[in-house]
């Protein structure tokens, strides 16, 4: 477990504009390693946006991103996962299938290696984390809603990242598979990852959450440890 | 003889179109400029 | 777990064995390219004498455009596959080289048509009474350094498309005026061969040449495309 | 400077109509062609003119693309170098050089490039260069359909057909045809990185050019064509007319492309205005 408090993320005054439409409008922020951060907001204040700036999928434009230390984020993505509010999943293939193609991307090479000593950590192992059966044939096509969030965030944990970037994960997953998500979560933060939850059940994170972070216009408007009842609607 | 001066006209009405876009397309700007000054 | 920050390798390997398994699967582009070639040589023989001896002049040509729609077809198809569920982002985020992308795709595209190829070739030999006067296993090295041709810049133009609006109309405008030296070279080639009346060395030149020229192209802007939001 | 725009515009217009009066008028007529020829007179330095913006455009799509790049700035520096070095050596060791191209042509092309490269690297700041590409392929449009026009109705009384696959004409129709798409490219792009793909296809559009004239000039080859022109030499007041007309047609097009690069300028920055409005107006969060 790290203890070490150092700025995982930082952002300088960072602005994202799509035409004449400004997503983000100078975000300044620090986040430190091994939290739990819940991000907050009502739909188009900038939450999805900055993620994807995070997971180098945009760039700003104007103002700096670093993260574990550069601002070359191409040189850390893989110590990123992300985990988008679209499935990135192919539909016509089975999860093993998919993770096993994902797991490539990252020079993982063979998920159900027969390398004794390599225990089969990466896609049948984060298949059970999240609650799926990796004998589970079907293509992912013929999913639920919920099983595909679930495949999802297995598919954003494949490369074993320090940082992991979640849009909204809970929605359209029953509460009983939100609560066990969650506290897969709070496991993975005690190992030392540092997590990002975009969500619109902030209540689901309350008592897990290291801090909550409020973001209304395109900009971060308030940081707490607590989950204020105002807030909570 | 009319051939060669379709041609000359020719060229110059394709030239004349072209400006004449332009000056439109400036019109269009200059109202947007205006509309950006009263803000 | 074993991780490190190199660039992972067998990445062009994997990601042409998923698109042949979604593919087949599917078979979404194979159909549609075969359907669309098919109805092409169809109503093209309708338009002129297809037993006229003449037609050994044209046939080069039209072979040509018929598979070059068809594969416009499948072109389409590639991407589109990668935007549903915004698959491609997982790519993005990963450290995986836009290039194995490319190469993945294009190689993709290339067995496709090619299959399509050898699926049409008969049919066209029936329909319209071919048979080559010249070398005919020329037609090989034509057809192979054609088809390349067609897919490498088709891939890439594709990959510029996803970025426009009504993108599966922006592809042929994209692609056909860069293709047409390409087409130019395999239609001459083709019939310099059926013909038997000249040598189709020249143009097996010039098609190297410009898939060498676009290969290296491609390859050297493709990541800016892919990250072109 | 918005001072001289009026006074060069005026200049221009005076040369135009000199050269207008120097091709009607003052040029001898062709023996058998008889008056048509002095189509010649737009035809031909409309063509050049369109090349010229087409090779700036080229240019400008190349440096937008590299200079954000320190190592492959420097890269591209080396090379257009040694395209200058090498041009101006070749003309002095290659011979024979094919026929009718001068030793010393050879060597003032490669020293063009390399000038015009560093020229526009100079003046024009990165984000600059695709305002620039943008104008040109605009305005490079407009004088290669001048070209595409005048050519078939000086065809038609000379050679009795209004087009022929000849490989200058189908050359120029291509490129035409390139810039055409990649205007379009530009209008239909909902890309944030419209000027990297518009780049991109130049390149690509300029890569195919030579491979264009190579082949269609192998394909008339092998293929008989009418003829064009007389060849050969061309009669020293032709040479002059035409020289002047080119002049008068040069200083045209760089009007309206300072203009139109004003224009260009002159949107972005309201654009740009625009979306710092939207950023300073208080949004009402829904």
């Amino acid at each position: 477990m790290h203890l070490d408090a150092s700025p995982v993320v930082t952002l300088t005054s960072v602005f994202k504009q799509f035409g004449r439409f400004a997503a983000l409008r100078g975000v300044t922020a620090e986040f430190t390693s091994g939290r739990l951060y819940a991000i907050l907001g009502d739909n188009g204040a900038g939450k999805t946006t900055l993620l994807r700036v995070l997971a180098g999928l945009a760039q700003p434009t104007r103002g700096t991103v670093s993260i574990l230390g550069t601002t070359k984020l191409r040189s850390v993505c893989h110590e990123l996962g992300y985990m988008a509010h679209p499935s990135l999943l192919y539909d016509e293939m089975s999860g093993m299938e998919n993770l096993r193609y994902f797991a490539r991307l990252y020079g993982i090479s063979d998920l159900t290696n027969n390398d004794p000593t390599q225990k089969d950590e990466g896609g049948a192992a984060n298949m059970t984390a999240v609650g799926l059966d990796p004998a589970l044939a079907r293509p992912v096509a013929q999913y639920s809603q919920g099983m595909r969030q679930r495949l999802s965030l297995a598919r954003a944990l494949l490369n074993d990242p320090k940082l992991l970037l979640l849009d909204e994960p809970f929605s359209n997953v029953d509460s009983g598979s939100a609560r066990e998500m969650v506290l897969l979560l709070s496991r993975l933060r005690s190992a030392g990852k540092t997590i990002f939850v975009v969500t619109h059940q902030a209540l689901l994170l309350e008592g897990t959450a290291d801090e909550f972070v409020w973001m209304e216009a395109g900009q971060i408007t308030n940081r707490a440890r607590e989950l204020r009842p105002v807030e909570t609607r | 003889m009319n051939f060669l001066y379709a041609a000359y006209t020719a060229t110059w009405i394709i030239h004349i179109t072209y400006l004449g876009t332009l000056v439109r397309r400036y019109h269009r700007l200059s109202g947007e400029i205006e509309e950006l000054k009263k803000k | 777990m074993s991780k490190s920050s190199a660039v992972p390798s067998g990445v062009t390997g994997a990601t042409l064995a998923k698109d042949l398994r979604l593919e087949w699967r599917s078979k979404d582009a194979l159909n549609s390219m075969l359907f669309f070639s098919l109805l092409v040589v169809v109503v093209f023989s309708f338009s002129f004498d297809p037993n006229a001896e003449e037609s050994r002049q044209i046939a080069g040509g039209l072979v040509w455009v018929a598979f070059l729609f068809a594969a416009v077809v499948a072109l389409n198809q590639t991407w589109a596959r990668e935007l549903r569920n915004h698959v491609l982002d997982a790519y993005r985020v990963s450290p995986a080289p836009a290039n194995s992308l490319f190469l993945a795709k294009a190689s993709g595209n290339f067995i496709f048509v090619a299959v399509l190829e050898i699926l049409m070739t008969p049919l066209f030999i029936m329909f319209y009474k071919l048979r080559a006067l010249g070398p005919a296993w020329q037609l090989i090295p034509v057809a192979a350094l054609g088809t390349w041709a067609l897919v490498v810049n088709g891939t890439f133009f594709a990959a510029m498309s996803l970025r426009t609006r009504s993108r599966e109309i922006m592809l042929p405008l994209l692609l056909f005026p860069v293709s047409i030296p390409a087409l130019l070279a395999m239609v001459n080639a083709t019939t310099a061969i059926l013909t038997g009346e000249l040598s189709a060395k020249f143009w097996i030149v010039l098609l190297s040449t410009y898939d060498v020229v676009f290969t290296i192209a491609c390859l050297l802007l493709f990541e800016l495309v892919l990250n072109a939001e | 400077m918005k001072r001289v725009f009026p006074i060069l515009a005026l200049l221009t217009a005076v040369l135009l109509s000199c050269a207008l009066y120097e091709a009607l008028v003052a040029a001898p007529t062709e023996q058998t062609m008889g008056n048509v020829q002095r189509i010649f007179y737009y035809h031909v330095p409309s063509a050049w003119t369109a090349f010229l913006l087409f090779f700036i455009n080229f240019v400008c799509s190349i440096q937008y693309l590299v200079r954000p790049n320190p190592v492959a700035d420097k890269l591209t520096n080396w090379t257009v170098i040694a395209i200058g070095i090498a041009a101006c050596i070749a003309a002095f060791v290659i011979r024979p050089l094919p026929e009718g191209i001068e030793p010393s042509s050879v060597a003032t092309t490669g020293l063009a490039i390399a000038g015009f490269y560093f020229l526009i690297r100079k003046c024009f700041s990165q984000p600059r260069t695709d305002a620039l590409a943008v104008v040109t392929a605009e305005v490079g449009v407009v004088f290669c359909t001048v070209v595409l026009v005048t050519g078939p109705l000086w065809a038609r009384p000379v050679w009795g057909i209004w087009w022929t696959w000849d490989v200058r004409l189908t050359s120029t129709l291509v490129l035409w045809l390139i810039y055409v798409s990649y205007l379009m490219l530009r209008r239909f792009s909902t890309s944030g990185q419209t000027p990297v793909l518009a780049a991109a296809l130049a390149v690509f559009g300029a890569l195919d050019v030579p491979l264009v004239y190579f082949s269609i000039w192998i394909f008339r080859t092998q293929h008989p064509q009418p003829v064009i022109g007389g060849g050969g030499s061309i009669d020293p007041r032709m040479l002059h007319v035409l020289l002047i007309n080119w002049l008068a047609f040069l200083c045209f097009a760089a009007l309206v492309c300072w203009s139109r690069y004003r224009l260009e300028i002159l949107q972005r920055e309201v654009e740009e205005t625009q979306a710092l409005e939207a950023l300073l107006e208080p949004r009402s969060s829904r």
